[in-house]
């Protein structure tokens, strides 16, 4: 990837305040960005990537709050930033999409007003301009811009998806953080969703960070892949090298997990067990009380990223030293 | 013929009706538990007291309170005819009604005739019970006939009925419906004249045109509305009001103390009495023994001051008023009858000879009306007297309409209650033992509730009507004793006209030693006299 | 006919039962609140006094005109006497029972009142649901408390069973409306679907497995049947329209308001039995409120967590 | 574990013949109600849908959400009365049983597991409540000692361990999957012929579906049972099934063994569903766009093919003539006017090619 | 234009029900007018020219019930209310009701609405001031001031600002009676010293209830995606807290305004009857201790149909800003 990155996430930490204790929900998470660059972000249910993204928006409210680490998107700290300067710099440089759109979406405002909502906080436009760009950005996502003057309810699933994306678009931002825009749909409507976002991104260049439970969606998509468990990093490197090559005993589960419509008919696994509760994780490496290549020490010793090959894993397997390989400096960076 | 020509009645002393001078304003406090409609038809009985006396005036007005003494009003005298069927009346010259007309015998002929075509307004059912017959002008006379002996009806037609103007009466929307007619503008002869009326006050000022020179003395009456005798109560003990007429709960403290000048006299009019059912079907209460154990047990002094804080007096066996009607009462007959003084001893005994006894209680329950008080109170001091003969009353308050309802029907054991009366006891012992007063059980008794069936004692009380004084104050003793004999009712205390009044600057107030009217705001037409007598002490 | 509905404010039932059940039973988490304790002290001290009234006061018969009246406070009257010479802590303390008992039969009286006809109305569907919201709207919109009077005036004596009855005919369907809506939110469960399809019958499925669903809103529907109970039954009595025979709080207010009280220097009189109604009410209020924490605890206090602090 | 053998076999499974299949619809058809009680308007969520299920058999249903997958489940469950058509279950038509009794016997052959494990269990109640009461309604013959042993074998059936402790369990106790398990445990316990699954793995993470998939494959191996796998995931109903059926807004477009569908789809909606569905083992085929619009919502439909908006190869008939299934190959059938006996050639290697579309989404019936 | 339909449906339907439940209600009880006029004249008119007066006012207990019935629903719908029967002889109802509906209006409206506003402003405050001092003393006090008996507050302030002050603030009535109604500063004035205390007692017992309700609300409203989404788009605070957050948690408290309208007229009955307030409350006490049949039922219907309209207009008014409901229908 070109230049430097666009964002830079760095250990970063989130709790939850709970009765019964802090619940580290994103524990030391390091993330690069590069402009234009699609990264895609999977993990099971619960394992902490709503919260992530929420965390570099800086949109946690109480009781979750970063405990540490720093978001840097264009050379400046969002973590230490006032609301203010905050609000400058949301939406016209960096902007979400949520998981439901039903919920992200306010209920009683018709879509048009949403968008003039946002619009309005950013600068003084004319009611025409308003309309103009609204439209916009409404034919760009493929819906009839008589939509803007319908509300949330009235319009389908897929339709919603998009009014929410075109809505992230409406100042063409330099990053686009986006939480499983597509879970809600069918897969005709999410196939369909997926190659425009890819379309869009290709022509207006913009950086993607996506997140899915559903690693086969970003399989053809994504630059990047993250794959996240109990909060934790525990694989990272482009795509194709994750899918052709999982180093983590976690990613070749889920890879294991899919049955494929072309492929021969194999008997497949799943991943035993269920995810850790992030209120009281499991010692050492936190994916060994369900993996099947654990050994004793991964009880007691927390793996670090390992450098494996264009990737990272955190497996103490992948620890060049327990492999003999040349040691490789724990907690790199990503990105090659 | 006897005939009573009224100009010697009034005996009262002299500084009373010495000549005054005009100025100040009277306030009265007397609740009535909502606003004022500011309507003053004065046949409507949901605001008459608003308007006769104040503005409407009778014929001839009767101190109950002074031995029916008579004070000639809109007639100037009367003569009866020898059976006391016919009665013609002499109608006064020179009065005016208050917008300036001449007023004449043919308005009083058009009230009475009024009443006739509209029963509804004969309040005081002269027409159908009276036996009224017609009523005929002439001159300035008016002749009433009746097909009966009416003398016991005079305090009702000369007193209570106030004269209307037929030349406003007789037009437009008053003639139309005169029963539900509004009358939102009075027009009488009374002392003052309405102006104006509000929600929240009535204001009187004097009627220029009044016929009794110089009168009256006061200027203006204010009547606010008053929705709580709390309010109305401490404006009469800052003398933000004069003239009071209600009960005052520790009125010691609350009000007489709090100025020299607060007085108050209450004189008692009727009785507040135990109604037992005499019907047979209730067996315990219908049995003389029982009625004559709770007659002599109970002590009524005690009761009343207990129970009515001594601001109402202890009553008698005989029912006769007392002081108010001494004359028909015969103390004598009490203390032979034993019921002079409460007597434990021989209820104990009279209650043993009908089966009861403290270890054997006769249960009884007395129905009273929910929210009276004093009522309660003084039920609870009954209970105690009662519960060593052995009888255990048990109090049942009720909401006044379903205490009506039962009482009415005849459906209890006891009843606590009070009825109204008149000039003489004859008006409420009538009421209360007259047979044809009373219904089956189950059908509304008009007002013999406790259902006493006497022939003897109807007879008593048909002698009456056509009797002459003496006459009539033998019949009321001898109505008294079959009161001690049967004991059909239980009087208890004796219900007063309330009244406070303050002298700071207002003189002129009724007293026991001058009882020249009922001083209660609510006695009507005796407010007009009252309105007549009141001076301000500041403007001489 | 739905938009007429309340929606019940309280979180839906499973993860309320979920989070009550997590931390050992209802009653733990109750104890854990503070405000549910205060008010669950306040109700268990009416409560010993309603059981055992002679504990607290040598006075046997509080309606007894036994003393002389409109005593100031002393150590043998210690609110004083009544302007007609009973004693006044005696009555106050005789009184809680009759109140305690108002609220209590009369809130669980509507609860189930509601309970029959919201899940009913909800369950059945159709023209039967059309039905009985019909009739809990009615009851709704129509002014409760005017009926209330005439009823009251109207029915006798007021004695306690009269004023029971009017409270339960006019106090349940606020807590139908509830309850329907909320089965109506889980008619088409998963988990009744489930029942169904096992061949559960009808009876069954509501009883057993629709109530036990809805334990706290039907919890926190008694709580508000039995303050406003309680409220209302005072202010009937207040108003002269219950048993004045009686020994309650709200008979209490209602002589001392009618013998003017406070005018005539004994405010104890007025005061001490509105403030049992008030704190009666004041601890009904409380578990409810807290109930609602418990059950929804996105409304529980919060404390600044350390986490905000880092960054704000 | 038992990999799913019938993977490669087509058609019905042994037994079948001259036997009538386990259950079995005719024409099955169930409209609703819409827009309040005025309203005359009807959904038409299932037309006249043909479907058999034989002993021993998986049968997946996939389609689009709305399609009227569940109507069909919730239908043969006896949740919902057809509005027309039959359902025969083993020959006997399931309006000829008469009273609770045979009702009962035959909601206990043919449970049912739901879609959301968050849902279907009672929260009040400890797991073990849906499974006894479950037997104790179904299996008579059972004491209450022998009703929890039962409980506890089908709990271990469906791979839960250690079951009588989890049987104790309260339902937030447990995660997504154990849930899910305990819903196969419930229907297990009646010892049923078909399982009516509804959906039963969409709402779990991916890592812990496969597991249920084979706890499917392995009642069917071990216990005999047939199941109604509805889906709208292709890859899992061809990891577990044995035939499929394509469902499109109320018709079932398309049937047969599930290799053979899928390798070869005759019907253009299923080609449609098969482009779509993502897979991380083979590269992205197309970057073009794919079909735009969504099913629609068939209230009083006319006649004509209901896929014909967004169909690359409608033609006119489409619009006028609703297309009746079609035998198109050995155990198959679809419902289409074009599709053709013939394999599509380049179906395998640009499979969705065929999707590539300007159907017009704003035509669709409302 | 369904969902309008429906509404009103249903507004007639339940005037119907409470009209009929009115219209039976007093057929059915003890006690009877005119009973309730002879305790009135102290027993000194006779019965039976009370029964031709009221017979002459339009009480007409003999007739067919059904008649009286369909004559009744006419008589409602169409104004005719006829006289008062009770204490109040003679006077229309509608004199009656014109003469204490401003009062009452002015009085317990005014005071329940400002309590309303009052209430769900500081409710949204707390709810956005999370956690901060307000918020954590707010539930406590106002859950306890929800709970308190209208009739207590009034008495205690009665005792406070009235009795232990000499009268500092009037303890009843409407305005100093020695006073005439007109514009003049005076009258306004008085009429104003006379609200404080009933108004406070309204504004002490009511407010809490909305405080707590919005509250609520807000919170679980606040922790919508919308929410969230408001502040990833940069918009002001402001923007967030009014225009998101408490637009939507409003909502369902609108029909809790409306019904809570029933629940003031029980408060106003109370708080009138306490401070000797001559409003519709008091009216209607006044009315069934007389046994005023045609005034109860006006006052009957109106309470009922100022709720009916009440809950309309809210149903409106949640149907104008809540699209979801206008599609629900
Ligand atoms: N309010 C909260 N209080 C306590 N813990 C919470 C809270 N919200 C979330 N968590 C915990 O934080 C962790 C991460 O949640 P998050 O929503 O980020 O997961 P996710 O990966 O986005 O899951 P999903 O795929 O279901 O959206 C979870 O384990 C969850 O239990
Ligand atoms: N009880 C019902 N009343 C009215 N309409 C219904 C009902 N149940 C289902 N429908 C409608 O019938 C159609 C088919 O619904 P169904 O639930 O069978 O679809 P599905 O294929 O299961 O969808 P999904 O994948 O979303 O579960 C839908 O349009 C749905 O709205
Ligand atoms: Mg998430
Ligand atoms: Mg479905």
């Amino acid at each position: 990837m070109p230049g430097a990155p666009i964002l830079e996430v760095r250990d970063l930490r989130v709790e939850y305040a709970t009765g019964g204790g802090a619940v580290r929900a994103v524990d030391g998470v390091d993330l690069d960005v590069h402009q234009g660059e699609f990264v895609g972000v999977v993990g099971e249910s619960g394992c902490g990537k709503s919260t992530m993204l929420f965390a570099i928006a800086r949109l946690l409210s109480p009781p979750a709050g970063i405990t540490g680490g720093s978001v840097v998107f264009h050379g400046q700290n969002l973590v230490t930033m006032a609301e203010k300067e905050l609000n400058v710099l949301r939406w016209r440089d960096l902007s979400v999409v949520m998981q439901s759109a039903m919920n992200a979406l306010n209920p009683v405002a018709s879509i048009g007003a949403q968008l003039r909502d946002a619009m309005e906080a950013h600068g003084k436009f004319t009611a025409a301009q308003v309309r103009e760009r609204s439209a916009e950005v409404m034919s760009l996502v493929g819906i009839d811009p008589v939509h803007l003057k319908s509300y949330p309810h009235q319009l389908s699933g897929g339709m919603r998806q998009r009014a929410m994306i075109a809505m992230a678009l409406l100042f063409t931002p330099d990053l686009v953080i986006m939480d499983e825009p597509t879970s809600a749909l069918d897969v005709v409507a999410q196939r369909s969703l997926m190659l425009q976002i890819k379309e869009l991104q290709r022509e207006l260049g913009f950086a993607v960070v996506f997140v899915t439970h559903d690693m086969s969606l970003v399989s053809h998509f994504s630059d990047q892949l993250l794959v996240m468990y109990g909060g934790q990093v525990v694989e990272v490197g482009p795509t194709r090298t994750v899918f052709d090559t999982p180093a983590h005993p976690y990613s070749r589960g889920l890879l294991d997990a899919f049955p494929s419509i072309r492929g021969p008919r194999v008997e497949l696994t799943g991943i035993p067990g269920s995810p850790p509760d992030l209120g009281a994780p499991p010692s050492g490496c936190r994916f060994q009380p369900r993996c099947p290549v654990a050994e004793d020490d991964c009880r007691v010793i927390a793996p670090a990223l390992y450098q494996v090959g264009a990737a990272q894993s955190r497996c103490l397997l992948n620890d060049p030293r327990r492999a003999g390989a040349p040691a490789a400096e724990p907690d790199v960076e990503v990105g090659p | 013929t006897p005939s009573h020509n009224s100009t010697t009645t009034n005996s009262t002393p002299d500084d009373i009706n010495a000549p005054r001078k005009k100025g100040g304003t009277v306030t009265i406090s007397n609740e009535q538990g909502q606003t004022w409609t500011c309507q003053f038809n004065p046949f409507n009985p949901a605001n008459y007291l608003e308007s006769v006396g104040f503005v409407y005036e009778p014929l001839v007005f009767v101190d109950l309170l002074n031995n029916q003494a008579e004070t000639p009003m809109l007639a100037s005298s009367y003569q009866w005819s020898a059976d006391k069927k016919s009665i013609v009346f002499t109608i006064r010259d020179g009065v005016t009604w208050s917008d300036g007309q001449p007023f004449s015998a043919d308005d009083v002929a058009f009230t009475f005739n009024l009443l006739k075509q509209y029963p509804a307004m004969d309040l005081y059912s002269l027409w159908t019970g009276a036996g009224l017959q017609s009523v005929t002008a002439s001159g300035n006379k008016v002749t009433m006939n009746f097909s009966q002996a009416a003398q016991p009806y005079f305090f009702n037609f000369a007193n209570q009925v106030g004269i209307i103007p037929k030349h406003i009466w007789s037009t437009g929307d008053a003639a139309a419906h005169p029963d539900t007619w509004t009358d939102t503008n009075p027009v009488g002869t009374g002392p003052f004249m309405v102006s104006p009326c509000s929600a929240n006050n009535i204001q009187y000022v004097a009627n220029p045109h009044y016929w009794q020179a110089g009168k009256p003395y006061i200027q203006k009456v204010e009547y606010p509305a008053y929705l709580d005798n709390g309010p109305a109560n401490l404006d009469l003990a800052n003398n933000k009001a004069q003239w009071g007429s209600q009960f005052i709960p520790g009125i010691k403290q609350f009000y007489l103390a709090k100025s020299a000048n607060n007085h108050t006299w209450s004189p008692p009019v009727t009785n507040v009495a135990i109604f037992p059912n005499l019907d047979p079907s209730h067996a315990a209460t219908s049995k003389l023994a029982v009625r004559q154990a709770i007659a002599s047990a109970i002590d009524r002094s005690k009761v009343a001051l207990i129970g009515e804080g001594g601001q109402q007096p202890a009553a008698n066996q005989t029912g006769i008023v007392t002081p108010t009607f001494s004359k028909y009462y015969d103390a004598s007959a009490v203390s032979s009858a034993g019921y002079a003084k409460p007597n434990t001893a021989k209820a104990t005994q009279l209650m043993a000879s009908a089966g009861y006894s403290k270890s054997n209680p006769l249960k009884l329950s007395i129905i009273t009306i929910t929210g009276y008080t004093d009522w309660a109170a003084s039920l609870a001091v009954i209970k105690q007297e009662l519960a060593p003969i052995g009888i255990d009353l048990t109090i049942t308050p009720l909401a006044q309409q379903t205490f009506d309802d039962k009482l009415f029907n005849g459906d209890f054991d006891l009843a606590y209650y009070g009825e109204p009366g008149g000039p003489t006891p004859y008006y409420e012992l009538r009421q209360i033992l007259y047979s044809k007063n009373s219904a089956p059980i189950g059908k509304q008794a008009s007002f013999n509730y406790e259902r006493y069936l006497n022939p003897d004692v109807d007879k008593l009380f048909d002698q009456y009507a056509a009797a002459d004084d003496a006459t009539q104050v033998s019949l009321m003793k001898q109505i008294g004793a079959a009161m001690l004999r049967d004991v059909p009712i239980i009087p208890v205390t004796e219900s007063v006209d309330w009244f406070q009044y303050n002298t700071t600057d207002i003189g002129g107030w009724p007293t026991e030693d001058n009882p020249y009217a009922q001083p209660s705001a609510f006695s009507v037409p005796d407010t007009g006299q009252v309105l007549t007598h009141l001076y301000s002490k500041s403007a001489q | 006919m739905t938009s007429l509905l309340v929606q019940p404010t309280a979180a839906t039932p499973a993860p309320a039962t979920t989070s009550r059940r997590g931390r050992g039973g209802a009653l733990a988490s109750l104890l854990r609140n503070r405000k549910a304790t205060v008010g669950l002290a306040i109700f268990l001290v009416f409560c010993v006094l309603a059981a055992v009234p002679q504990l607290f006061t040598s006075v046997r018969d509080p309606n007894a005109l036994s003393f002389v009246p409109s005593q100031q406070p002393s150590g043998a009257h210690w609110l004083g006497t009544t302007a007609l010479g009973q004693d006044i802590w005696a009555q106050l303390v005789y009184g809680a029972r009759q109140s305690l008992v108002i609220a209590l039969v009369a809130g669980l009286c509507a609860t189930v009142l509601s309970v029959l006809i919201g899940v009913s109305a909800a369950y059945l569907g159709g023209v039967a649901d059309e039905a009985l919201s019909m009739l809990t709207n009615v009851f709704l919109v129509i002014p409760t408390f005017p009926l209330i009077i005439v009823l009251a005036t109207y029915a006798g004596k007021g004695t306690l069973l009269v004023v029971l009855i009017v409270l339960v005919v006019t106090g349940w369907s606020y807590g139908a409306n509830q309850l329907r809506a909320q089965a109506l939110s889980m008619r088409n469960r998963d988990f009744l679907e489930s029942a169904r399809v096992r061949g559960e019958r009808r009876s069954y499925i509501i009883v057993f497995e629709v109530l036990p669903t809805m334990t706290s809103l039907i919890l926190a529907n008694f709580l508000g049947a039995a303050l406003y109970s309680v409220l209302t039954a005072a202010g009937l009595q207040f108003l002269g329209l219950g048993d004045p025979n009686s020994i309650s709080w709200g008979t209490m207010l209602y002589w001392s308001q009618s013998q003017q009280a406070l005018q005539t220097g004994m405010p104890l009189w007025a005061i001490a039995p509105g403030a049992c109604v008030a704190l009666l009410g004041v601890s009904f209020a409380l578990m409810n409120y807290a109930f609602d924490e418990i059950s929804n605890p996105a409304l529980r206090p919060v404390r600044r967590n350390r986490a905000r602090r880092t960054h704000s | 574990m038992t990999i799913p053998s019938q993977a490669t076999q087509a058609g019905p499974p042994e037994g079948a013949a001259g036997q009538a299949p386990l259950l079995e619809t005719r024409k099955l058809t169930k409209h609703f109600k819409v827009g309040g009680a005025l309203s005359r308007r009807n959904l038409h969520a299932v037309d006249d849908a043909d479907l058999t299920i034989n002993r021993k058999e998986i049968v997946a249903l996939v389609g689009e959400s709305g399609s009227g997958k569940s109507t069909v489940a919730r239908l043969l469950a006896g949740v919902y009365r057809p509005t027309a058509g039959e359902i025969r279950y083993q020959g006997r038509p399931l309006t000829a049983m008469r009273g609770r009794r045979q009702l009962l016997e035959y909601r206990g052959d043919v449970p049912m597991v739901f879609q959301d494990p968050f849902s279907s269990l009672n929260p009040a109640y400890r797991v073990s409540h849906g499974i006894l009461r479950g037997l104790k309604l179904h299996r008579h013959d059972l004491n209450r000692a022998q009703r929890f042993e039962e409980a506890l074998r089908v709990t271990e059936a469906v791979g839960l361990n250690p079951a009588a402790e989890i049987l104790e369990r309260y339902p937030y106790e447990l995660s997504g999957g154990q849930r899910q398990r305990i819903g196969f445990a419930q229907a297990l316990a009646y010892r049923p012929k078909l399982i009516l699954a509804d959906e039963p793995v969409s709402m779990l993470d991916v890592s812990i579906r496969i597991g249920l998939l084979n706890v499917m494959a392995r009642l069917r191996a071990e216990e005999d049972v047939s199941f109604l796998y509805i889906t709208h995931d292709i890859a899992s109903a061809r990891y577990v099934s044995d035939r499929l059926m394509v469902m499109y807004a109320g018709h079932v477009v398309e049937s047969g063994p599930t290799e053979a569908v899928l390798a070869d789809p005759k019907h253009p909606y299923t080609q449609l569903l098969l482009s779509a569905v993502p897979d991380p083992r083979a590269p992205l085929a197309v970057t073009a766009e794919a079909a735009k619009g969504e099913p629609p919502r068939v209230i009083d439909p006319g006649p004509g093919c209901r896929f014909r908006w967004r169909c690359p190869l409608a033609i006119d008939e489409c619009a006028t003539v609703t297309p009746l299934p079609r035998p198109l190959g050995p155990g198959r059938q679809a419902a289409c006017h074009v599709a053709t006996a013939d394999p599509v050639p380049s179906a395998r290697t640009t499979p969705v090619s065929t999707s590539d579309t300007k159907a017009g989404a704003d035509a669709q019936p409302g | 234009m369904n969902y309008v339909l429906r509404r009103l449906g249903f507004f007639v339907l339940t005037l119907w029900a409470a009209l009929t439940l009115n219209f039976f209600i007093p057929k059915f009880m003890p006690g009877s007018p005119i009973n309730a006029l002879r305790d009135r004249t102290r027993g000194k008119v006779s019965p039976a020219a009370l029964q031709q007066m009221l017979t002459a006012y339009g009480f007409k207990p003999h007739q067919n019930l059904f008649v009286q019935y369909l004559n009744y629903l006419g008589d409602m719908f169409s104004g005719h209310w006829g006289v008062s029967i009770g204490a109040t002889l003679g006077t229309p109802v509608s004199t009656l009701i014109g003469q204490a509906l401003p009062w009452t209006l002015g009085l317990v409206g005014i005071a329940t609405v400002l309590a309303f506003v009052l209430g769900s402003l500081i409710g949204i405050v707390a709810a956005w001031r999370r956690g901060g001092k307000v918020d954590s003393i707010l539930p406590s006090v106002f859950v306890v001031t929800s709970a308190l008996p209208y009739f207590w507050v009034g008495l205690l302030l009665i005792l406070m600002l009235s009795v232990w002050t000499n009268g500092f603030l009037p303890s009843d009535f409407n305005y100093d009676n020695t006073l005439q109604p007109s514009l003049s500063p005076g009258f306004i004035g008085s009429v104003l010293k006379h609200a404080i205390l009933p108004a406070g007692t309204i504004l002490i017992t009511s407010i809490g209830g909305w405080i707590l309700t919005m509250r609520n609300n807000m919170i679980t409203t606040l922790a919508e995606d919308y929410v969230r989404m408001g502040r990833a788009k940069g918009l002001s605070n402001r923007r967030i807290m009014y225009g998101y957050a408490a637009r939507n948690a409003m909502l369902p408290n609108l029909s809790g305004f409306a019904m809570s309208l029933g629940f003031v007229i029980s408060g106003a009955i109370l708080v009138e009857y306490v401070f000797n307030y001559p409003g519709l409350g008091y009216l209607l006490y006044n009315a069934v201790q007389n046994t005023d049949y045609p005034l109860m039922q006006a006052l009957f219907m109106l309470f009922t149909a100022a709720v009916l309209i009440a809950v309309l207009l809210c149903d409106f008014a949640t149907a104008w800003l809540d699209p979801r409901a206008r599609a629900k229908g």
